[in-house]
C-alpha cells in the first residue's frame, strides 16, 4: 500500500514543486518554464497510472466492510475528539479521477505551449496551470473532507487567476471575479456544512463521515448538512441559480476553459457528490430537490446554448447541461453511472475545446459564423476534434458520450419516470439539435451568407504574434486534439469497469443496461440532428434557429434567463446600499459622536476660562465663599459627611 | 557641637545670603557676581542638605524639628532653587534694576520655604510661609518687558493676603481649641476633638494659606495670572520649590489628627476632584505656555491632593514622592520657556514652532517635561500618578481615581498641542536657534535624565520620600 | 526566584538600540538605519532563542523571571512567556525587522523616527512578556505614546487629526484600565500587581461584573473594538508604512492580549458574564468592517476597515471561551498581524511610487509592478480567508468554537465571508487588474532589496497556511490552561 | 457690669464705628481717620481684656505708624483731579452678601464651639511676654524681623522710580 | 467669664473688613479692611487664650507678631500702590483686570 501513497503524494508534489519553480524562478524563461509544467504533470500522469493499476483495477479496498484506503496524520487539533487527520485517501474512484485529471491536464498544457505562444505571460500562464493541476489533484485524493474543502478553494483560485489571466482587460478581470464571488457563495454552504460535521464528529475522515451518516443514528442532522454542502456543488458545477458565473467564463484562453469544463473545476462538484454518495443518499428529499434542480438547469442551459453564436459560450452551456446529467444520475442513485459520464465528458469536451481553439486561433474569433468565412475546413484537426467531440456530445453510438448518458438515464429510469424521465430524453435531443447547429454553423462555411456579426468579442492574446508562429506550436495544438479524438471512440467502452468498480455501495448495480430507452434516445437524438441539418446544414439555410425567429425567446435565452439581471437589481445592489450606509454611518454617526465628544471638551474649557475673569475681588469672594461654605457644612453635618 | 551640623543647610543659607549682599554692594557687575553667589551659594545648599540628610535633631524648644522628612524637603528646595537661579540667568524679563535683587529675595523665600520644611510651631510655621511669599510679592511685580506685571502682582498679593488672614483666624481658633502653638501639642489635643467641626474647620482655615501655595481649588485663582505676569525665573520658582513646601506643610498638618471619616477629607477630595478638571479644561484653550503650565499646576495640585486624601502613609508618601518628581519636570518644561524666552518676554505656543530644529535638545527636554506631566511611561510622571492613584485607590476612593485617570487623558489633549508645536509645524519666518551655555545644555541633561531614571527606578528616591512620611506624627 | 534572563535580555535589545540611535548624529541617517536593522536582527535572533527553548508540551509559563522593583508597593520585575505569549513576542520581531527593512527608502527626520519605532518596540515587547500587572501597563503606555509623533510627522493624509484622534481614544483605553487594575490590586488586597497571584484570587461575582467591563472596554479600543474602532482605519491610513504595520499588525494585538492576560485571567466570572454581550459586538465587528469596506476606495482604508472585521474575529473567538475559539483567536492574532503587515507594506510601495491610494485612479498594477502587486494580492487573499494562507486555519477554529457557543452569530459570520470575498475581490480587480490608468507612470519594479522583508512576511504566510500545528501545538496547552481558569 | 464690661462696650462700639467708616465712606482719607479710631477701639478692647502693653503697641503701631504712612502713600499718589467713579449697587451689594455669608459661617463655628476652660498662669506684664519672646518664641522673633527686613527692602525695591525707562514697557 | 462676646466682637470686624476687601476700589482701602481682619484675629487670638485661661502671654505674643506682619504687609501693599500709580495713574482695581481667561 505505501508504494500507491507515495505514488499519490508525488503525484500532488510534482506539480506543486512545478507551480513554485515556475512561478518564483522562471516567470521570465517560456520554454523552461513550459518544459518544467509538463515535466511534472507527466510524472502526476505515471504515477496515477500506476494508482489506477495498483487500486482501481484490483478493485483494492480496506477495512469492514470495504471502503477506501485511507493514509493519513493529523493537521488540526479541535476540541472535542481526535482532531483532523489529513491524508490520501485511495480507491478506484479517486485513482480514476486522478488519472483523468493528469491526462487532461496534461493534453491542455501541450496544446497551450501552441496556443499561448509568444503571449507576454506565457511563464506564468504554466505556473497557474501547474497549480490548478496540484489543487485539482488533491482534491481528488484528499482523505478528509476540510482537506478536499481547502483544495475546493484552492481550484476556485487556480480558475479564478486563469480565468483572469489577461487582467488587462476587462472582461476577464470581471468574469474571473464573478466566478469567484460567485462559487464563494456555494463554498459558504461547503465551510458551514464541514464545521457542522467537524463539530458534530470531532473529525471530517470521508468514510468516518459517510459511516456516521448511514449509521442507525447519526449525531448530525444529514438532510441539512447534505444540504449545505450540496449548495457547494451548485456553486462549483454552476448548477440551478449560481451557473451564470460560467459562460463569462469564457473569458480565460481556451485551453483554460478546455480544462476548467472538462477535469477540473465544474467536475469538482460533481466529483464531491460521487465522493460523498453514502451521505447524500442518506437525505432522499434533498437528492431529490437535487434531481429536480438538475434537469432544470439541464433544459435550460441547453435553451442557451440553442441562440449563442460564440462558439465557447455553446460549448459552455453544452457543460452546464451535461454537468446537470451527472447530478442526475448521481441523484437518481447511481454513483458509476455520473462519474462514468464525467469520464467520457472530460474527455469529448477536453476535445471540444481544444478543436474550438484551433479555429479561433486561426480566425481571431470566436464567433462561428465569423470562423465559418475563414475557410474551416482548411484546420483538419480542428475538424476532427469538432465532429468527434460534437457526435460524442450529441450521444451518437458508438462514441463515448451516447454509452455515459444511456447509463445515466437508464440509472434515472430506473429511480423515477414520468414526466422527468421524459423531459431528459428531451434534454438529450436538444443537445444533439444544438451540438450540431454549432457544427454546422462552424464548418459550413461555404453555404454562409454574407452577413458578418461581430458582438462576439475577439481575443488579442495569441493575435498579436501571428507571425512568428512555427509549425510546431501547429503541431502541439494538433496532437493533444487527435488523441482526444482518439479517446472519445475508446472511452465508451469502459462502461463494464465503471460499473463493477464504483457501485459497492449498491451492489445491484450490475453492467449497464441498453434497453428501449436507448432507442428513445438515439431518435430523439437523430431527431434533433436532423432539425438543425434542416436549419443550418442543408445549402441554402436561412442558418437561422427556431428559437432565434421569436425575439423574445432569442433575448430571453440569450441573456442567462436574466438571472444576471435579476441579481444585479437584487442582492448586488442591496448589498452596495448596505455597505454605503454603513459608511455613512462610520464616518458620521460614529466619528461624529466622537468629535463632539472632543469638540464639548474644549467648549467646557472655555466655559470654564470665563470664571477666571480677572477681578481678583471675585477671585477672593469665590474663595472666601467656598470656605464659608465648608464651615457652614460642618456646623450642619458635626463634622461627619 | 555635632547637633548643631544638622544646622548645615540653615548656615548655607545665611552665608548664601551674605554673600549675595556683598556682591550687590559691588557697584559694577553687581548682577553677575550676585549671579555668582547665588550659584555657589545654591550648590552650598545642595551639598549641606545632601550631609544632613538622615540627621535629626530639635532646637529652639523644640519649635524647629531636623528630620528625615524636613530634609527631604529641603532639599528638593534647594534643588528647585539652584534650578530657579540657573533658570534666571541674566535676570531677563526683570526690570533692570532689579536683575541682582533678584537672586536675594529667591534665597529669602527659599529660606521661608526650608523654615516651613522644619518649624514644629504654628506661628514660626506661618511666618515661614509669609517670608516666602513676602518675597515672591515682591519679585512678580518687578517684571521687565511685559505690561502686567504689576496686575499679577496685585493680584498675588491680595489673594495671598486674603489667604493669610484666613490663616491666621484659622491659628485662632486651634489656639483657643488647645492652647498652643506647637504642633506636638496639638497632636495631643487634636485627636480628642478631632470630631469637633469647630477643630475641623480651624484646621480647614488654618490649611487655606498652604492651599494657596499649592494653588488647589478654590485658592487657585492667582496661579494662571501670576505665571503670565511673573518673569520666567521667578514663576519657575512659584511653579517648583513653594509646590514642593507646599505639599510637605500639608502632610504634615494633615498627620496632626485622624482625619479619615470625617467631612474634612470629603471637602479635600472635591476640591481636588475640581481641581484636576478645571485645571486640565481649562489649560486645552491656553495659547500662552506659562499659563497653560499654570493651569497644568492646578490640575497636579490635585492630583497630588488625590494622593493626600488617602490619609494613610502610602498617600502621604506618595504625595511627597510625587511633589519632588512634579518639580523636575516641571523646572525642564520651565527651563525650556526661559529659554525660547530668552529675552523675556513671554511665549506662545507659535514660538515653539520648528523648535526640533532650532535646538533638538530644548526639543527633547520639553517632550520629556510633558510626557511626564502627562504621566507617560517611561517618565518618572507615570509611576508618581501611580503611586498616588494606588494609594487613593487602597482606601477606596476609586470615583476619584476614576475621574483622575481621565482628567490624564484629557491632559494629554493639549501637551500634544504644544508637543505639535515644537516637533511638528515648521517656523514661520527664518528659524532662529536657541543658544545654550553649557550649563542649560548639562541642566537639560540632568533634569531629562532624572525624569527618565526615576520613572524606571523610582525606589531611590521613593524609599526617602516614604522614610519622611513614616517620620510625621 | 529566577534572575533576569533572556527575556530580559529581548526587551533590552531594542532599548539598547534606541540609546544607540540617539547616540549617533543624525548627520548620519544610513548607520542609523544600519543600527536600527541590526536591532531588529538582535530581536529576531533573541526570540529564536526564546523559541527553542520554550518546551510546547510544558503548559504554563516559562523561562521565568522575577526580581524585586519595588517592594514596597509589590512591584515587582517579573516575566514569563507561554502558548498564547510567545507566538507574539516572534511575530512583533518579525514585523519590526521586516518594517525596519520596508522604511529603508525614509529620508526626513531618520533618526527620530527610528528612536521613535525602536521605543515603540520595546514597549510591545514588554507588554508581551510581563507578569507583573504594573510593568504590563507601563509598557502598555510607552507603545501606545509614540504612536502621536511617529503618525502626526511622518504621516500622509489627514495625519494630525489621525494621530490626535488615535492617541486620544487609546489613552481614554487606558483610563478605564488604569483604575480597572488598581481596584483589583485592591480586591485582591495581596500587596502585589503579581498577574499570577493576582489571578489566583477569587473576586465576588458583583467585583468582577461591574470591574470586566472596564477592562474588556479599555484594552477592546486598542483591539478596535465596535463602536470604538473608529480611530483605527483614520490613524492607519495617515500613518507611514512601517508604522501601520506596527500598529495594525502588533499593537492591535496588545488590546486583545491584554483582555486574555489580564481580565479574562483575572475576572473569569465577569468574562462568563458579559460573554454574550462582547460576542454580539465582535460579531458586529466582523460584519460591519467588510461592509464599510467594500465601499472604500482609499486602498489603506479598505485594509483598515478589514482589519477591523478581523480583529473581530478574534474578539469574537476570545468570547466563545472554548479551546477551538481560543486557540483560533490566538492563531488570528498571529496571523492577522503577518497579513496586514503584508498589506501595508505593499500599499506602501505603491504609494510611494504613485503618491496616491485610490484604486480608482490606480488600476492595471499587475501589469506595471507586477512583483509588487502579487504581494498586495496574497496578503488580500489571506484576509478572504482563502486557504494555503493561515487565516483560514485561525478564523475556521474560531467559527468552530462559535458554532459550539453561539451557534446563531456563527452562521451570520460565515455568510459574511462572502461580503469579505467582495471587497477583497473588488480592491484587487479595480486596483490591480484592468487597464493601467492613463496619467500612471511606469516605475520600475520593487528591487530585491525592498522584496525581501514582504517575500519574509509571505513566507510565514504560506508556511503556516500549509502546517498550521506548527503554532497550534505551542498555543493549544496554554489555552487548555485558560480555559481551566475560566471553568 | 463691672468696668471691664463698660470699657469693652464703649471701645468695642467705637471700634465698629471706625471699622464701618474706614470701608464705608468714600473719601480715602476718611476711611484712613475711620481706621485710626477702629484701631484705638481694638486697642481699648485689649485694656478690657487687661493686657495693656498690647494695647499701646497697638496704638503706637497702628495709629502712628501704619496709618501715617498709608496717608502719605495717598498723598503721593491719589490723583484729586480726577473724580471718583461712583460705587455699582450690584458690587456693594455682592460684597455685602459675600462678607455676610462669611462671617455667619465663622459666627457659626465661634458660636457652636466649646472652648475647654483651662488655668493657665494668666501674667502677661510685659517682662514676662518678653521672656517668652526670648525663650520658646525666639524663633518666630528671630523670623518676624526677617520677615520685615524682607519687606522693607522689598518696599524699597518696587516703589522706586526704575533707571532705565523699563517701566513696564 | 465667656469669650462669645469678644469673639462675636472680632466676628463682626472680620466680616466688615471682608466686605472692604470684597467691595472697594482702591488699594489703600483695601489693606485697610485687611488690617482690619488681623485685628479681629488679634483679638480672637488674645480674647481666647486670656479666658479660657490658657496661658496669656501666648496670645500676647502671637498678638504682637501679627502686628509686625501686618506691619510689612502694609509696607509691601503701598508701595505696590505707589508702583502701579506711577505706571498707569489710576488706584481702581477694577482696572486692572487684563490678565484673565
Amino acid at each position: 500500500m505505501t508504494g500507491t501513497v507515495l505514488a499519490a503524494l508525488a503525484a500532488q508534489a510534482a506539480p506543486f514543486l512545478a507551480c513554485a519553480l515556475v512561478l518564483i524562478f522562471l516567470r521570465g524563461r517560456p520554454r523552461a518554464a513550459a518544459g518544467a509544467a509538463i515535466a511534472a504533470l507527466t510524472v502526476s500522469f505515471a504515477a496515477t497510472a500506476l494508482l489506477v493499476w495498483q487500486v482501481a483495477v484490483p478493485n483494492v479496498a480496506c477495512g469492514t466492510p470495504p471502503g477506501p484506503c485511507v493514509t493519513q496524520a493529523l493537521w488540526l487539533p479541535v476540541q472535542g475528539g481526535a482532531g483532523l487527520a489529513f491524508g490520501v485517501i485511495l480507491d478506484p474512484l479517486s485513482a480514476t479521477m486522478a488519472l483523468v485529471v493528469a491526462v487532461i491536464t496534461l493534453a491542455v498544457m501541450v496544446y497551450s505551449t501552441g496556443y499561448m505562444h509568444g503571449d507576454p505571460g506565457f511563464g506564468r500562464y504554466f505556473g497557474f496551470l501547474a497549480f490548478f493541476g496540484w489543487a485539482m489533484l488533491g482534491l481528488v485524493l484528499a482523505s478528509n473532507l476540510l482537506q478536499l474543502l481547502v483544495f475546493w478553494e484552492l481550484v476556485g483560485l487556480a480558475s479564478f487567476l486563469l480565468i483572469g489571466f489577461w487582467f488587462e482587460r476587462a472582461a476577464p478581470a470581471a468574469a474571473a471575479r464573478k466566478a469567484f464571488i460567485m462559487t464563494r457563495v456555494g463554498d459558504v454552504g461547503f465551510l458551514l456544512g464541514v464545521l457542522l460535521l467537524i463539530r458534530a464528529l470531532g473529525v471530517a475522515t470521508i468514510p468516518d463521515v459517510i459511516a456516521a451518516a448511514t449509521g442507525p443514528a447519526p449525531a448530525f442532522r444529514v438532510p441539512l448538512v447534505a444540504f449545505l454542502l450540496l449548495m457547494g456543488v451548485i456553486g462549483k458545477s454552476a448548477q440551478g441559480p449560481l451557473f451564470t458565473w460560467l459562460p463569462d467564463a469564457m473569458e480565460g484562453p481556451t485551453p483554460v476553459s478546455a480544462l476548467l469544463h472538462s477535469a477540473t473545476m465544474v467536475a469538482a462538484g460533481v466529483f464531491l457528490v460521487a465522493r460523498l454518495h453514502g451521505l447524500f443518499a442518506a437525505a432522499p428529499a434533498v437528492m431529490h430537490g437535487l434531481l429536480l434542480l438538475a434537469l432544470v438547469t439541464a433544459l435550460a442551459s441547453a435553451t442557451m446554448a440553442m441562440v449563442a453564436n460564440d462558439i465557447k459560450r455553446v460549448l459552455a452551456y453544452s457543460s452546464i447541461s451535461q454537468l446537470s446529467y451527472m447530478l442526475m444520475g448521481l441523484a437518481a442513485g447511481s454513483v458509476a453511472a455520473g462519474f462514468f459520464h464525467l469520464t467520457t465528458h472530460a474527455g469529448f469536451k477536453a476535445l471540444l475545446f481544444l478543436a474550438s481553439g484551433i479555429f479561433i486561433h486561426h480566425a481571431h474569433s470566436n464567433d462561428m459564423r465569423e470562423i465559418a468565412e475563414h475557410e474551416p475546413l482548411s484546420q483538419k484537426a480542428g475538424v476532427i476534434g469538432l465532429v468527434a467531440g460534437s457526435l460524442a456530445l450529441a450521444g451518437v453510438i458508438p462514441f463515448a458520450g451516447y454509452f455515459s448518458k444511456e447509463a445515466v438515464l437508464g440509472a434515472m429510469g430506473e429511480h423515477v419516470g414520468g414526466v422527468v424521465l421524459a423531459l431528459a430524453y428531451f434534454g438529450a435531443g436538444l443537445t444533439a439539435y444544438y451540438t450540431f447547429r454549432m457544427v454546422f454553423l462552424t464548418l459550413r462555411g461555404a453555404a454562409a451568407q454574407a452577413h458578418r456579426r461581430t458582438d462576439a468579442p475577439t481575443q488579442p492574446g495569441p493575435a498579436a504574434h501571428e507571425e512568428h508562429f512555427s509549425k510546431a506550436a501547429h503541431a502541439a495544438m494538433a496532437w493533444p486534439v487527435l488523441v482526444l479524438a482518439a479517446l472519445t471512440l475508446v472511452l465508451g467502452y469502459l462502461g463494464g469497469f465503471f460499473a463493477v468498480r464504483l457501485s459497492p455501495a449498491l451492489p445491484h448495480e450490475g453492467p449497464f443496461h441498453v434497453g428501449t430507452g436507448a432507442v428513445v434516445a438515439l431518435a430523439l437524438v437523430a431527431a434533433g440532428i436532423a432539425l438543425a441539418w434542416y436549419e443550418f446544414g442543408r445549402a441554402g439555410a436561412l442558418r437561422l434557429g427556431f428559437a432565434e425567429r421569436v425575439p423574445v425567446l432569442k433575448s430571453f435565452f440569450g441573456d442567462n434567463w436574466y438571472l444576471d439581471r435579476l441579481y444585479n437589481a437584487t442582492v448586488v445592489r442591496w448589498t452596495v446600499a448596505l455597505s454605503r450606509a454603513a459608511k455613512w454611518n462610520d464616518h458620521t454617526v460614529l466619528d461624529g459622536a466622537s468629535d463632539v465628544v472632543a469638540q464639548g471638551t474644549v467648549w467646557g474649557g472655555r466655559i470654564l476660562a470665563m470664571g477666571q475673569n480677572g477681578f481678583v475681588q471675585a477671585y477672593v469672594a469665590v474663595a472666601i465663599s467656598v470656605v464659608a461654605a465648608l464651615g457652614i457644612w460642618l456646623m450642619r453635618t458635626g463634622g461627619q459627611p | 557641637m555635632s547637633r548643631w551640623l544638622a544646622l548645615l543647610p540653615e548656615a548655607a543659607l545665611v552665608v548664601t545670603g551674605l554673600l549675595i549682599f556683598a556682591a550687590l554692594m559691588s557697584d559694577r557687575h553687581r548682577e553677575r557676581w550676585a549671579r555668582r553667589a547665588a550659584e555657589l551659594g545654591g550648590v552650598l545648599l545642595l551639598l549641606a542638605c545632601l550631609l544632613t540628610l538622615g540627621r535629626s535633631v530639635e532646637v529652639f524648644w523644640v519649635t524647629y524639628r531636623v528630620d528625615v522628612f524636613s530634609q527631604y524637603v529641603k532639599l528638593a528646595i534647594a534643588v528647585g532653587f539652584l534650578v530657579a537661579v540657573f533658570i534666571v540667568r541674566d535676570g531677563a524679563g526683570q526690570r533692570d534694576d532689579a536683575r541682582g535683587e533678584i537672586f536675594f529675595f529667591l534665597l529669602t523665600s527659599a529660606s521661608g520655604l526650608m523654615v516651613m520644611a522644619s518649624a514644629v510651631e504654628a506661628v514660626a510655621l506661618y511666618l515661614g510661609l509669609e517670608i516666602a511669599s513676602f518675597s515672591l510679592f515682591v519679585l512678580v511685580p518687578l517684571r521687565d518687558r511685559f505690561p502686567l506685571g504689576k496686575e499679577a502682582g496685585l493680584k498675588f498679593l491680595v489673594v495671598g493676603l486674603a489667604a493669610s488672614a484666613v490663616t491666621l483666624f484659622g491659628l485662632s481658633i486651634l489656639i483657643g481649641l488647645t492652647g498652643t502653638t506647637k504642633l506636638d501639642e496639638m497632636a495631643e489635643v487634636l485627636p480628642a476633638l478631632a470630631g469637633a467641626p469647630a477643630a475641623l474647620f480651624g484646621l480647614a482655615l488654618f490649611l487655606s494659606g498652604f492651599l494657596f501655595k499649592l494653588a488647589l481649588f478654590p485658592f487657585h485663582f492667582w496661579a494662571p495670572d501670576v505665571y503670565e505676569g511673573a518673569s520666567h525665573g521667578v514663576a519657575a520658582f512659584v511653579a517648583t520649590a513653594s509646590k514642593v513646601a507646599a505639599v510637605a506643610l500639608l502632610c504634615r498638618l494633615l498627620a496632626l489628627t485622624q482625619l479619615t471619616g470625617t467631612a474634612l477629607v470629603t471637602a479635600l477630595a472635591l476640591a481636588a476632584a475640581i481641581s484636576m478638571t478645571l485645571g486640565n479644561l481649562v489649560a486645552i484653550v491656553q495659547r500662552d505656555l506659562k499659563r497653560m503650565l499654570a493651569y497644568s499646576a492646578i490640575a497636579q495640585a490635585g492630583y497630588i491632593a488625590v494622593g493626600l486624601v488617602a490619609f494613610t502613609h502610602d498617600g502621604l508618601a506618595a504625595a511627597l514622592f510625587y511633589a519632588v518628581l512634579y518639580l523636575l519636570m516641571n523646572a525642564a518644561a520651565f527651563l525650556v520657556v526661559a529659554r525660547v524666552g530668552a529675552d523675556g518676554a513671554n511665549v506662545s505656543m507659535d514660538d515653539l514652532r520648528g523648535l526640533h530644529r532650532r535646538s533638538p535638545l530644548l526639543a527633547a527636554t520639553l517632550l520629556l517635561a510633558l510626557f511626564a506631566l502627562a504621566g507617560v511611561p517611561p517618565t518618572s510622571g507615570f509611576i508618581g500618578k501611580w503611586f498616588l492613584f494606588r494609594a487613593a485607590m487602597s482606601e477606596g476612593w476609586w470615583w476619584l481615581v476614576l475621574l483622575g485617570a481621565i482628567n490624564a487623558t484629557v491632559s494629554v489633549y493639549y501637551y500634544l498641542i504644544v508637543i505639535k508645536h515644537a516637533y511638528l509645524l515648521p517656523a514661520e519666518g527664518e528659524e532662529k536657534p536657541v543658544a545654550l551655555t553649557f550649563g542649560d545644555t548639562a541642566l537639560c541633561y540632568g533634569l531629562s535624565a532624572a525624569t527618565l531614571i526615576l520613572g524606571v527606578w523610582p525606589t531611590l528616591l521613593y524609599d526617602w520620600a516614604s522614610r519622611a512620611a513614616a517620620n510625621l506624627p | 526566584m529566577n534572575g533576569p534572563g533572556l527575556l530580559t535580555l529581548l526587551v533590552l535589545c531594542p532599548a539598547v538600540g534606541l540609546a544607540a540611535i540617539l547616540a549617533i548624529p543624525g548627520r548620519f541617517p544610513k548607520a542609523i538605519k544600519v543600527v536600527s536593522a541590526l536591532t531588529g536582527l538582535a530581536t529576531l535572533l533573541v526570540t529564536g532563542l526564546i523559541y527553542a527553548k520554550f518546551d510546547p508540551a510544558a503548559s504554563g509559563k516559562q523561562l521565568l523571571e522575577q526580581l524585586p522593583w519595588i517592594p514596597a508597593v509589590g512591584i515587582e520585575w517579573h516575566n514569563g512567556v507561554d502558548g498564547i505569549s510567545l507566538p507574539l513576542l516572534v511575530l512583533t520581531s518579525i514585523v519590526f525587522f521586516t518594517g525596519v527593512l520596508v522604511m529603508w527608502e525614509l529620508k526626513e527626520r531618520v533618526k527620530e523616527y527610528f528612536a521613535f519605532m525602536t521605543l515603540l518596540v520595546t514597549g510591545v515587547f514588554g507588554v508581551f512578556m510581563s507578569l507583573d500587572l504594573f510593568f504590563f501597563l507601563f509598557f502598555y503606555e510607552v507603545a501606545v505614546l509614540p504612536m502621536y509623533l511617529l503618525i502626526a510627522v511622518w504621516g500622509s493624509t489627514r495625519k494630525e487629526y489621525g494621530a490626535m484622534k488615535l492617541t486620544l481614544y487609546l489613552l481614554a483605553g487606558t483610563a478605564l484600565v488604569v483604575p480597572a487594575a488598581l481596584a483589583v490590586y485592591w480586591a485582591a488586597g495581596l500587596n502585589t500587581f503579581d498577574l499570577v497571584r493576582l489571578g489566583s484570587v477569587h473576586y465576588g461575582h458583583t467585583f468582577q461584573v461591574v470591574v470586566y467591563p472596564f477592562l474588556f472596554v479599555g484594552f477592546g479600543i486598542l483591539a478596535g473594538m465596535w463602536p470604538l474602532h473608529t480611530w483605527s482605519p483614520v490613524g492607519h491610513v495617515a500613518a507611514p508604512t512601517a508604522v501601520s504595520m506596527l500598529h495594525a499588525g502588533v499593537l492591535m494585538k496588545l488590546g486583545a492580549y491584554g483582555i486574555i492576560r489580564v481580565a479574562m485571567t483575572v475576572l473569569p466570572e465577569g468574562a462568563h458574564t458579559w460573554a454574550l454581550a462582547t460576542a454580539i459586538l465582535a460579531t458586529v465587528n466582523i460584519v460591519y468592517g467588510a461592509f464599510v469596506a467594500l465601499s472604500q476606495t482609499d486602498l489603506k482604508f479598505v485594509i483598515g476597515f478589514s482589519s477591523v472585521s478581523h480583529m473581530g474575529i478574534v474578539l469574537l473567538g476570545l468570547s466563545t471561551m472554548s479551546q477551538d475559539g481560543i486557540n483560533g483567536a490566538v492563531f488570528q492574532m498571529f496571523s492577522h498581524g503577518i497579513m496586514t503587515a503584508l498589506f501595508f507594506a505593499a500599499v506602501g510601495f505603491i504609494y510611494d511610487r504613485y503618491h496616491t491610494r485610490d484604486m480608482t485612479r490606480l488600476g492595471g498594477l499587475s501589469r506595471y509592478v507586477p512583483v509588487a502587486s502579487a504581494f498586495f494580492i496574497v496578503a488580500a487573499l489571506c484576509g478572504a480567508g482563502v486557504p494555503g494562507f493561515s487565516s483560514f486555519w485561525a478564523e475556521l477554529l474560531v467559527f468552530l468554537g462559535t458554532l459550539k457557543t453561539y451557534p446563531v452569530l456563527a452562521w451570520i459570520v460565515v455568510f459574511a465571508l462572502a461580503v469579505t470575498m467582495a471587497y477583497t475581490m473588488r480592491a484587487i480587480v479595480v486596483g490591480f487588474f484592468g487597464a493601467p490608468h492613463e496619467e500612471l507612470h511606469h516605475p520600475a519594479d520593487i528591487s530585491l532589496f525592498l522584496a525581501l522583508p514582504r517575500g519574509i512576511l509571505v513566507g510565514v504566510l504560506l508556511v503556516l497556511g500549509f502546517y498550521p500545528r506548527l503554532i497550534l501545538d505551542i498555543i493549544d496547552p496554554a489555552t487548555r490552561v485558560l480555559i481551566g481558569v475560566l471553568k | 457690669m463691672n468696668w471691664a464690661g463698660a470699657v469693652f462696650g464703649a471701645s468695642a462700639a467705637t471700634a465698629l464705628v471706625g471699622a464701618v467708616c474706614a470701608v464705608g465712606l468714600k473719601s480715602i482719607f476718611h476711611n484712613i481717620l475711620g481706621f485710626a479710631l477702629a484701631m484705638l477701639g481694638v486697642a481699648g478692647v485689649f485694656l478690657s481684656l487687661g493686657s495693656d502693653f498690647l494695647a499701646v503697641v497697638f496704638v503706637l503701631v497702628y495709629v502712628g505708624a501704619v496709618a501715617i504712612a498709608m496717608v502719605y502713600a495717598v498723598m503721593l499718589s491719589v490723583p484729586l483731579d480726577l473724580p471718583a467713579r461712583p460705587r455699582s449697587r450690584a458690587k456693594v451689594a455682592g460684597a455685602a452678601l459675600f462678607a455676610a455669608v462669611g462671617a455667619a459661617a465663622i459666627w457659626l463655628v465661634v458660636r457652636g464651639a466649646r472652648w475647654p476652660q483651662a488655668t493657665g498662669r494668666l501674667d502677661v506684664s510685659a517682662a514676662w511676654i518678653g521672656y517668652r519672646f526670648l525663650r520658646d518664641y525666639v524663633l518666630a522673633f528671630e523670623l518676624i524681623s526677617v520677615l520685615l527686613v524682607v519687606a522693607m527692602m522689598g518696599a524699597v525695591m518696587v516703589a522706586r522710580r526704575s533707571r532705565s525707562s523699563g517701566e513696564g514697557r | 467669664m465667656n469669650p462669645t462676646l469678644y469673639l462675636g466682637f472680632a466676628t463682626l470686624l472680620f466680616g466688615i473688613g471682608l466686605y472692604g476687601l470684597l467691595q472697594r476700589r482702591s488699594l489703600v482701602a483695601m489693606l485697610i479692611s485687611l488690617e482690619l481682619m488681623l485685628a479681629a484675629v488679634s483679638v480672637n487670638v488674645v480674647a481666647l487664650t486670656t479666658l479660657t485661661g490658657h496661658d496669656a502671654s501666648m496670645g500676647q505674643v502671637v498678638a504682637l507678631i501679627l502686628v509686625g506682619v501686618a506691619a510689612s504687609e502694609t509696607a509691601i501693599g503701598l508701595s505696590l500702590f505707589v508702583a502701579i500709580h506711577r505706571a498707569s495713574h489710576s488706584i481702581d482695581v477694577e482696572n486692572l483686570s487684563e490678565l484673565k481667561g
